[in-house]
């Protein structure tokens, strides 16, 4: 239902957008510039998420979007490291900075809010004091493919239909799992017909992006974390007991969960992920700004609970908050298309926001 | 407040009159905001030619909260200084404050920012609205009919409506005869490179790429603004306007793919500022040529002009000022295609 | 050599200004089933919580010994491991998770590097099975009722790999056919071999189920003996420390003809489009006891809930109270009416538990403790006060959380506020539950004493003898509608059973 | 017990500045500043506490600062309405507004994060709307001397002692009431012991600030609403609720509280607050502009949750809001007092942030 909800609000807005555009909106080149755009805050979302099912929040990750993207280009600028080991910095700076923000929610019990809050402030002021408010700029060449390059055709149309075929090679083997089990098995017309879906929709996103230059490789970086974090909240005990934790704490140490490790593992991986993000808006920028990343916790928190994440935690879904964060990078988009003054774009954003909140809300009754 | 002890000049020195036996001289210079690069170089020359006088300099950066500034002024003013220098981050909301500075008997220096309403002893200037007319200028002399897109700064910051308004005052001349069509305009909020870079894929995509320039108010808007601009094969086709001569804005210039950008000579308005600061610590007055009405009298004003840069003149100002290394500059330009060095 | 599984010396837990466990001495052989029994309060969970884990070896004093081998346990985890399972008193499952999720949540198949979702979800059908419960191992535990969840619990514990099971009040939320499923599957693990500690404020499962029984008393052991040489009353004695006559202190009361309450034709549909109360008509007199039997989910709850204005859906029939028609859309019209609804889940619907309790004894006649629309503190401190110790509430002060109460004491104030409104009816949902039987004896008293008074009341209880113990009628529900009726003398357990399952589909 | 930590917390941040300011940041003078820096916090933190008390948040109250402050002037200078007219004005459109997003919180139960956020960005696109991106100045002096004037030396007395003398007839008469009552009693000495202390800090302060110039205005204005804040959630009816509601909205429903009127009310509260935060920004800034409160919500929430304010809902309380909001701004004006560079200062604020709400935690378990 509630995605349906969602799915139906996008499609709403693609065709406002696309009538108002006369059409541009849905123009190959724009949806591939879409998915470009919303990248970096679709990489937050999908951290975020688990943040927020935990129970907790996090208010840092613009700063340490900032932060990691510019020890990046100060590392590759300044001191020269090569493309790879700068990424690799970033990530762990971002980890690292997760841990101990972790460690304070975790085993000081400090709430996330002031925690991250503080982080917030921290990571601003180590990323001015290190840049001296410099703009650091420009990257090679191999940073700058990060964020700039598309994917061959060929090749994109080739992971499509390796991404198809695992699909059903997966649904074929998992119905005759449950069935071996004794399971309650859905009609195959259900089952075979999502795959149907999800395989047209795969193709022809591939198609259209095609159409312009390829599949652009910031979204690959999206969809790549993407499918790793849904594997990880729904395949493995991680992300289960981040589910239990949220939805009820004192039953999950009851059953013998550790809180605090777990916790602290939520944090890292934002961190971890907020490096990714500051990596791929610094490429994406070829430079490093003093001010980058500001505000977008906010933006990461809104496409999650547009994407159906609850802020009491224990609900929530990856999936979701993807869908949340081209939502948000839709209504940016369309409206500067459209040209719309600043004053209304704040005031419409606002309102969207709201409004998109509350049909979902109203939709579960 | 008649009859009241508000003796701050008495509790003052009885303070920190001892730290003041040697007759030092300390002047205060509140900053807009440290986070942007250019004020860092303000502040650096500033300081240096201030000690270099032989007076102490107390430096605080408001980060662009104007509550913030008029608090931390305050902050300075029960600091005992001599003289206080502004850098407003709003030329109209500071006015209480340095009202209360001259109730006190501290002079008053407006840096690059007028303080409208109050009662202050000498501003040293870029005018900001000039500054907007020069970017439009420059543009407009390479690319004198055409689509032209406006990317305003952050919609929340002052100067960046006065940019505004001295783009338009050379613009509009120019839409109303039919020579230039605007295709569109939008603000970067905060001025954020990353939104800049999404307006202007935003702006090719539905102008399908027809546009033949930018009006972008500073260089870190610009260099998002090129970055999409890159992307399609325009960077160096579409030109394009800065501010500030920030490094990065600069090497894009002698890259040629920025066309232009406002260099406000930061160490000749630094040194002239610390200059003036110095004469009005020790009660000189200042003298000027020309004054500017504030709302409340004529101050002294002492005009410095910004300059228009573009590739032909990167080494005659920028470099010959030291406000950037030559090497620096051309570092990503091939060494056959540099200019010669100065 | 007796073969003990476990052997508790000397344990001592103080919990700042309490000293909940005082030199305790616990022993229990291997295989038996052993009943825990105290008043509320008496330190049961807490002896429990020490074994399991929850309070870690250091933050008390004394050894364990399991198998006759010492250990120190420093985690739930470490007490898992070394086979103890335990059904904590409140409940421990994660709402927005499904069963079979609940089930596993610290079994080994769902600490699996990658989880098996298939088999997960099999096993957790074998096990929902195992206990009786018909339903899909993917519902959500949120919605199931609480004596589904409670059986849930239950299967949860048995999952992992016992030698010792702790059940903490495993029953408190049951309807007598679940308990019936749950001793039956007690009598098995004793079969199998599994040892098991068995807290209940029920002394008929306890005298049924029972090898030994040790009972505890303001953090002291009693005694500990074979259930061959107790019987209820010795128990009650030893738990309360003094005799108690009787259980259900009914009085022939004179009961007045004029009806408080005549509800008539009355039909909920949930916002689901489903009908949960369907045509129900009843009368309640004044001064009269009406008991409301029924099985788990037959809708009582709901059916006053929705009477009181307190659950969403849209209710049709009309509602006389002291002969008006009324309209109640909200709590707020039920308490202007007269109504007063003390709930199934004190905590959750009763209680504000960050609150004190002088607040939360007020918050509901708030305005009658106003001067010039200014809350006259000490008016109200005065108020609470007086109520509270009529309803001989224990408690350190009236400034104490209430969350800091036990479960007796706290039902007493939720009581007391009720009691603030001089309500003319007073429902009465599972009043008793999880309460000891001298608090229990303490209700019964206040609940006669109001009926003597004139109040109208209604006793939803899924405990049969407390139904009919208190009852001067009793009617019986199933699937949302009355199916039987009977006076205090014509009703016997059996009666009540066939209307109570005969509502069901055959 | 969490008071004193409080209060020990103040002290020794009181201590450390004064330190290392050679004991200016103690001066007469910098109290005086301190407490005029602190007071548009303060306003907003006494209704952000109500808020947070009811389980909500308000991510809006930045942004509402800059309207109301902005329609004030746009009022004031533009529309030559007079000062008094626009503090009503300003008020009127705060409340308005916190009604419109009480509305959606209460009656739509749209969650207060994104309602609020949402707000943001309104309010902000009204402002820029509304004033073209101007700054509007000057005031007139009378609108001037809402944040910029000074209660004469003999009224300040007089204002100390009359609230003295109340503080002495209000526990007289409360003692003679819980005797009454047969209620327990403390000694004599805790209750007029605790009269002394108070009495001592208010003539202290007194005599501070009359050092200086007097008692500034605006903390005026903070005291005032203070006390009516006080007052209202701790002896009136609506007050009472809004805990409860906060510490268990279902029990509160069931005891028949009308959760989303009293709700709505909440935020309409925090509207007015933030009117009159607005009006005295825009006359200390004696200018409104479109950028005035930007991230205020921020300072405000953590003054409350410094302040003790659980952001679980249900707990906290003005008093200790307005200690937050002091030590808020006792860090900030101390580091400005010390010159400390830029960078450091979001370090050490974060820091400082972090740790004393962990101090706060740790001492009360
Ligand atoms: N976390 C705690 N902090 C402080 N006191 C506690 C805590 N837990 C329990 N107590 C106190 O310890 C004593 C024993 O409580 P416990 O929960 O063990 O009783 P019980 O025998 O299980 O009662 P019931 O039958 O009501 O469940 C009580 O006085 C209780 O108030
Ligand atoms: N949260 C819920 N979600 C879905 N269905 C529910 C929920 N709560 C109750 N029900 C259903 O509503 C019906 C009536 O339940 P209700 O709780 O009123 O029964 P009851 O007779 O009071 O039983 P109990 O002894 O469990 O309180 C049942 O079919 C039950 O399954
Ligand atoms: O120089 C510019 C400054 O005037 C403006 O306020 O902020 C952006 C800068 O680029
Ligand atoms: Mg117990
Ligand atoms: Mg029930």
């Amino acid at each position: 239902m509630q995605a349906y909800t969602l799915i139906i609000a996008l499609v709403l807005i693609a065709v406002i957008f696309g009538f108002f555009t006369g059409g541009e909106f849905l123009s190959s080149r724009n949806i591939s510039n879409l998915f470009s755009q919303m990248s970096v805050i679709a990489i937050l979302a999908i951290g975020m998420t688990l943040i927020i099912v935990a129970g907790h929040i996090d208010l840092s990750v613009g700063s340490l979007v900032g932060l990691t993207g510019g020890v990046a280009a100060i590392l590759h600028v300044w001191y020269d490291w090569n493309t790879f080991a700068v990424v690799i910095a970033a990530i762990v700076v971002g980890a690292l900075f997760g841990i101990w923000q972790g460690w304070w929610v975790a085993y000081r019990a400090v709430p996330a809010f002031i925690v991250t809050l503080g982080g917030m402030l921290i990571f601003r002021g180590i990323l001015i004091g290190l840049s001296k408010g410099q703009t650091v700029s420009p990257m090679n060449d191999s940073f700058k493919a990060i964020s700039n390059s598309y994917l061959p055709f060929t090749i994109g149309y080739m992971l499509a239909l390796v991404s198809i075929g695992l699909l059903i090679v997966w649904t074929v083997r998992n119905r005759a799992k449950r069935k071996n089990l004794d399971l309650l098995l859905p009609a195959p017309l259900i089952d075979y017909g999502k795959v149907g879906i999800y395989s047209f929709f795969i193709l022809l996103a591939t198609y259209m992006l095609n159409r312009y230059q390829g599949i652009p490789t910031p979204i690959l970086i999206v969809i790549f974390f993407a499918a790793v974090f849904i594997f990880v909240s729904s395949k493995t005990s991680f992300g289960r007991y981040v589910y239990a934790i949220g939805g009820n704490q004192e039953a999950a140490a009851l059953s013998g969960i550790n809180i605090k490790r777990n916790t602290l593992w939520v944090f890292t991986s934002m961190g971890a992920l907020a490096g990714v993000a500051g990596v791929i808006l610094t490429s994406r920028l070829n430079a490093a700004t003093v001010n980058a990343g500001n505000m977008y916790e906010l933006d990461a928190i809104a496409a999650c609970v547009i994407g159906g994440t609850s802020l009491m935690g224990g609900k929530g879904k990856v999936v979701g908050a993807l869908i949340g964060a081209l939502i948000m990078a839709s209504i940016d988009n369309g409206m500067s298309m459209m040209n719309i003054e600043t004053f209304w774009q704040y005031i419409v954003k606002g309102l969207i926001l709201i409004v998109a909140v509350w049909i979902d809300i109203a939709s579960k009754k | 407040a008649c009859g009241q002890d508000a003796g701050t000049q008495a509790e003052g020195t009885d303070k920190s009159g001892g730290e003041k036996s040697d007759g030092k001289l300390k002047i205060g210079l509140s900053v807009s905001d440290l986070t942007l690069e250019r004020w860092q170089h303000d502040r650096d020359f500033f300081v240096e030619k201030a000690e270099e006088l032989g007076a102490e300099v107390v430096v605080q950066s408001a980060n662009g909260d104007e509550e913030k500034q008029l608090s931390q002024i305050q902050n300075m003013l029960s600091q005992d200084i001599d003289a206080l220098v502004i850098i407003a981050i709003n030329s109209d909301a500071l006015s209480p404050v340095v009202d209360k500075a001259k109730s006190e008997g501290i002079p008053v220096l407006a840096y690059d920012r007028l303080v409208n309403g109050a009662d202050i002893d000498a501003y040293v200037s870029f005018d900001n609205v000039r500054v907007g007319e020069m970017q439009a200028e420059y543009l407009v002399d390479k690319v004198p009919t055409g689509k032209y897109f406006l990317m305003g700064g952050s919609p929340t910051d002052n100067n960046a409506k006065m940019f505004r308004e001295g783009q338009m005052n050379i613009i509009q001349p120019l839409v109303d005869k039919g020579d230039i069509e605007i295709i569109g305009d939008q603000w970067a909020k905060g001025w954020d490179a990353n939104e800049a870079l999404k307006i202007t894929e935003n702006a090719l995509t539905a102008n399908k790429n027809d546009i033949d320039a930018i009006v972008a108010s500073n260089d870190n808007t610009a260099g998002g603004a090129i970055q999409a601009l890159d992307a399609q094969g325009l960077a160096g086709k579409v030109v394009i306007s800065g501010q500030d001569a920030d490094l990065a804005g600069v090497q894009r210039i002698a890259e040629g793919t920025q066309t232009m950008t406002v260099y406000k000579p930061i160490k000749a308005i630094a040194i002239k500022c610390a200059e003036v600061a110095v004469q009005l610590a020790k009660g000189e007055t200042v003298t000027s040529d020309s004054t500017v009405n504030n709302g409340k009298l004529d101050v002294p004003f002492i005009k410095l002009d910004p300059i228009k840069v573009g590739q032909e003149n990167i080494v005659d100002t920028l470099i010959k000022d030291e406000f950037h290394s030559y090497d620096d500059v051309y570092k990503n330009v091939p060494e056959d295609e540099r200019p010669p060095r100065p | 050599m007796e073969n003990y599984a476990l052997q508790m010396k000397a344990i001592t837990k103080e919990f700042p200004g309490v000293r909940a466990l005082d030199n305790v001495t616990f022993s229990v052989r291997k295989g038996e089933i052993h009943a825990l029994c105290g008043e509320n309060g008496a330190g049961k969970s807490t002896l429990m919580k020490v074994l399991s884990g929850v309070y870690p070896h250091g933050t008390y004093d004394g050894q364990i010994l399991i198998n006759g081998q010492k250990v120190e346990l420093k985690s739930i985890k470490e007490s898992q491991n070394a086979g103890v399972s335990i059904i904590y008193q409140e409940l421990a499952l994660v709402e927005e998770m499904s069963v079979a999720e609940n089930l596993f949540l610290s079994h080994d198949l769902m600490r699996a590097r990658i989880i098996d979702w298939n088999k997960i979800y099999s096993e957790a059908q074998k096990w929902l099975d195992h206990i009786g419960l018909d339903i899909d191992p993917q519902t959500k535990v949120g919605h199931l009722t609480v004596g589904k969840q409670q059986l849930i619990e239950i299967a949860k514990a048995l999952t992992q790999k016992t030698e010792i099971l702790i059940l903490d009040e495993p029953t408190a939320a049951l309807t007598e056919s679940d308990v019936d499923i749950l001793i039956k599957l007690l009598n098995d693990l004793r079969a199998e071999g599994v040892t098991c500690i068995y807290i209940s404020h029920k002394l008929g499962e306890v005298m049924t189920l029972a090898d030994t029984v040790t009972i505890i008393r303001d953090g002291q052991t009693v005694s500990t003996d074979r259930i061959e040489d107790l019987s209820e009353e010795m128990i009650i004695t030893k738990m309360v420390g003094r005799e108690l006559t009787e259980l259900f202190p009914y009085e022939e009361r004179p009961i007045s003809s004029e009806n408080i309450l005549d509800v008539k034709n009355y039909t909920v549909i949930d916002p689901l489009g489903k009908k949960i109360i369907n045509d129900v008509s009843f009368t309640l007199k004044k001064g009269e006891i009406l008991g409301f039997s029924g099985l788990m989910g037959a809708g009582r709850t709901e059916l006053f809930m929705s009477l009181f204005g307190g659950l969403r859906g849209n209710p049709t029939g009309t509602v006389l109270i002291d002969g008006k028609a009324t309209m109640i859309k909200n709590p707020a019209d039920a308490i202007r009416e007269g109504l007063a609804y003390v709930s199934e889940d004190r905590k959750r619907y009763g209680l504000v538990l960050g609150m004190d309790i002088t607040k939360n004894t007020t918050l509901a006649a708030l305005n009658k403790m106003m001067k010039l629309k200014v809350i006259d503190n000490a008016l109200e401190v005065k108020t609470a006060g007086d109520i509270t110790y009529k309803m001989n509430l224990k408690a350190p002060n009236l400034e104490a959380l209430v969350g800091q109460l036990s479960g007796g004491n706290q039902q007493k104030v939720v009581l007391s506020k009720w009691l603030l409104n001089d309500p003319k009816v007073l429902i009465l949902d599972e009043p008793t539950r999880g309460i000891d039987v001298g608090a229990k004896y303490e209700i019964y008293k206040i609940i006669n004493e109001l009926a003597s008074q004139g109040v109208g009341i209604v006793i939803v209880s899924s405990e049969l003898p407390e139904v009919l113990g208190m009852s001067d009628r009793i009617l019986v529900m199933a699937e949302g509608k009355i199916t039987g009726e009977f006076s205090r003398e014509e009703a016997t357990q059996e009666k009540i059973m066939t209307c109570a399952t005969g509502g069901e589909k055959s």
